[in-house]
């Protein structure tokens, strides 16, 4: 049983570290902003979500599992708005120039 | 060499990379989001310590706040004209040298601290149990030092006093300007509209354990403050008039009502800022209680900036 | 080499950074990051001082942290002070400087009403 | 296992750290807030994994703090750039 829960934390935490470097190949590789920004708000999130999920069946206490997806859901909201918010700039200024 | 140290190590440089680019870096607004990122990382670095009080402080209010304060003050100052001349080659090298000791003295002092280190860990542990608490920092910020927090309470109203002080006179008594655009996105009305009830359940929530676990009132307070600052970005509300009695009062508080307790004393205790056994938490948690809406509404305050508009009839 | 032993290095390392760029860039705004740095440096060196405080159950010496959590809110209350002089400074003249000849010279215009 | 965790801990940490090269090369300011950003969600990933990892006391606390507040820089840069905190009838433009 222990062996399968350490198993499913090592495949989610091991997929999460995955997107991350994703995330950061995007970063640095895409050519403009706005596909930067695409890449960078899918994959970050997705990382710390399959982290947040592989370190749930480790966590000590119900709070504690709760504050983790708690914390998920709070990067989700703000990582999503301030995609919004950075495209939006973005468009404004392209529509300027 | 283990992993934690491989950790620790590439931290570390991490950190220090970052401390370089904030320095080196041409743009202001550039160094500024070099610092924000370092501010971020420290926060890790106080977890390793074994500082998770420091780390949520640092969390708070050297990433969040500071970084809120700082990046409004360089999109604004980064447009003016550059007015001074880069130092000579012998300033720098002068500099550079002087540093090079300074940081060279401090690292011989880290390498060769005293060993056992002195440690007022069980001091402050034994008297713990008098006080009702479990968490041996908020301990010593609210009972054994006590008076020096009272008076770095003071020093952040008198922080407020002095910004505000720098606006015009004819502004006197009015409201700072606001710190959103006139017409926010609708993304950042709705972040706020969700944050910001979150963020409150959490920074009460933070107040209220650091009784036993870390947190405490700056930690807690620094969470609101940061909770009322994102509802001003959004323009769901507006900075208030300083001239406003009850906003005077309420930045007072803090101070005022840990004064009140440690002048009371010498009648309940028998001695200046002295707790009365079996009531210290209750009283405590009063204090606190106090010291957390100051800090919530000094912050933002400071941010805000000095009055720009007349006060209103 | 321990954890603390190498935030005491990092903590040493930041003031030396910071205390050049304090000396040797202009900008004030900059200056203000300066000083942020050397102060978070010695709030590192504090913060090894209470890791090696560490005695049988306890993980740390609490003094010390208490005193750090207290200094980076007042830093915080200085640096937001710093930064309101700037900006009126910049409001009243249209630039920032540190530089005493710069308000002097008899052909810039620059100067408030 | 406490290995596997410090090692995604480390990986992801170096990952996002290689990622603030945008803060360096840029090129708009919008691209260097971006790799903040990133830094700030890769942080609490790893500072997670290593809490895990030791089982420090608080660490949720930490990483909640962080997480509420991982938004914030970037919500001040498009604020401030979009013209706020201006003086609205100071009258001196």
């Amino acid at each position: 049983m222990s062996l399968a829960v350490d198993l499913f934390s090592l495949l989610a935490i091991g997929a999460g570290v995955f997107f991350f470097l994703a995330g950061t190949v995007a970063l640095l590789r895409f050519p403009d902003s706005l596909s930067r920004l695409h890449a960078l708000t899918k994959s970050d999130n997705l990382g710390l979500g399959l982290v947040v999920l592989g370190l749930l069946p480790r966590a000590g206490t119900p709070l504690s599992a709760l504050k983790l997806i708690v914390l998920w859901g709070l990067v989700q909201l703000s990582s999503a708005s301030v995609a919004q918010l950075v495209g939006a700039a973005l468009r404004r200024r392209g529509a300027a120039e | 060499m283990t992993l934690f140290d491989a950790l620790d190590l590439a931290l570390a440089a991490i950190v220090l990379g970052l401390a370089a680019w904030t320095i080196a870096a041409r743009e202001v607004f550039s160094a500024v989001v070099g610092y924000v990122a370092y501010g971020l990382l420290l926060a890790i670095v106080w977890v390793r310590l074994y500082a998770p009080d420091v780390a949520l402080t640092e969390a708070a209010i050297g990433s969040g706040v500071t970084g809120v304060l700082l990046v409004a003050a360089s999109t604004r100052l980064g447009r003016l004209p550059k007015a001074e001349a880069p130092p000579g080659a012998a300033l720098k090298i002068a500099a550079a040298a002087l540093s090079l000791i300074v940081a060279g003295l401090l690292a011989a002092a880290v390498l060769y601290l005293p060993d056992p280190a002195p440690s007022l860990a069980p001091e402050a542990d034994k008297d713990l149990a008098a006080t009702g608490l479990g968490n041996a920092v908020t301990g010593v910020l609210i009972a054994y030092r006590s008076f020096d927090t009272m008076l770095e309470k003071v020093v952040l109203v008198l922080a407020v006093v002095g910004v505000w002080s720098v606006a015009p006179d004819r502004f006197w008594g009015g409201a700072p300007a606001p710190l959103g655009p006139a017409a926010p996105e609708a993304a950042l009305v709705f972040l706020a509209r969700i944050l910001a009830p979150i963020g409150i359940v959490i920074g009460v929530q933070m107040f209220w354990v650091g009784a036993d676990d870390p947190g405490g009132a700056f930690q807690g307070g620094a969470i609101l403050a940061a909770m009322w600052i994102i509802v001003m970005m959004a323009r769901l509300a507006e900075p208030p008039r300083i001239g406003s009695g009850w906003l005077r009062l309420a930045l007072v508080s803090g101070p005022a009502v840990f004064l009140l307790v440690g002048l009371a004393g010498p009648l309940m205790a028998g001695s200046f800022f002295a707790f009365p056994a079996g009531f210290a938490k209750p009283l405590i948690l009063f204090i606190e209680a106090f010291m957390v809406l100051s800090i919530a509404l000094t912050l933002p305050l400071l941010v805000a900036g000095p009055p720009s508009r007349e006060a209103g009839p | 080499m321990s954890p603390p032993i190498i935030a005491g290095f990092v903590g040493a390392g930041l003031v030396g950074l910071g205390l050049y760029a304090l000396i040797v860039n202009p900008e004030p705004l900059k200056k203000l990051l300066a000083f942020n740095l050397i102060g978070s440096g010695v709030f590192l060196v504090f913060g090894i001082v209470a890791r090696r405080g560490a005695v049988g159950v306890f993980p740390f010496d609490p003094v010390p942290q208490a005193m750090v959590i207290t200094g980076i809110v007042v830093a915080f209350a200085a640096s937001a002070l710093a930064v309101a002089l700037m900006l009126r400074l910049a409001e009243e003249s249209g630039r920032v400087t540190l530089d005493p000849d710069a308000w002097t010279k008899p052909d810039d215009g620059a100067e408030g009403p | 296992m406490t290995d596997a965790l410090l090692i995604a801990a480390g990986i992801i940490l170096l990952t996002v750290a290689v990622g603030l090269v945008r803060v360096l090369y840029g090129p708009r300011d919008v691209d260097r807030m971006m790799a903040v950003q990133l830094l700030g969600t890769g942080g609490i990933a790893a500072l997670l994994l290593a809490a895990s990892a030791t089982g420090v006391a608080g660490v949720e606390n930490v990483a909640l703090g962080l997480a509420l507040l991982s938004s914030f820089a970037s919500v001040a840069f498009i604020t401030a750039s979009t013209g706020a905190g201006k003086p609205e009838q100071t009258g001196d433009q």
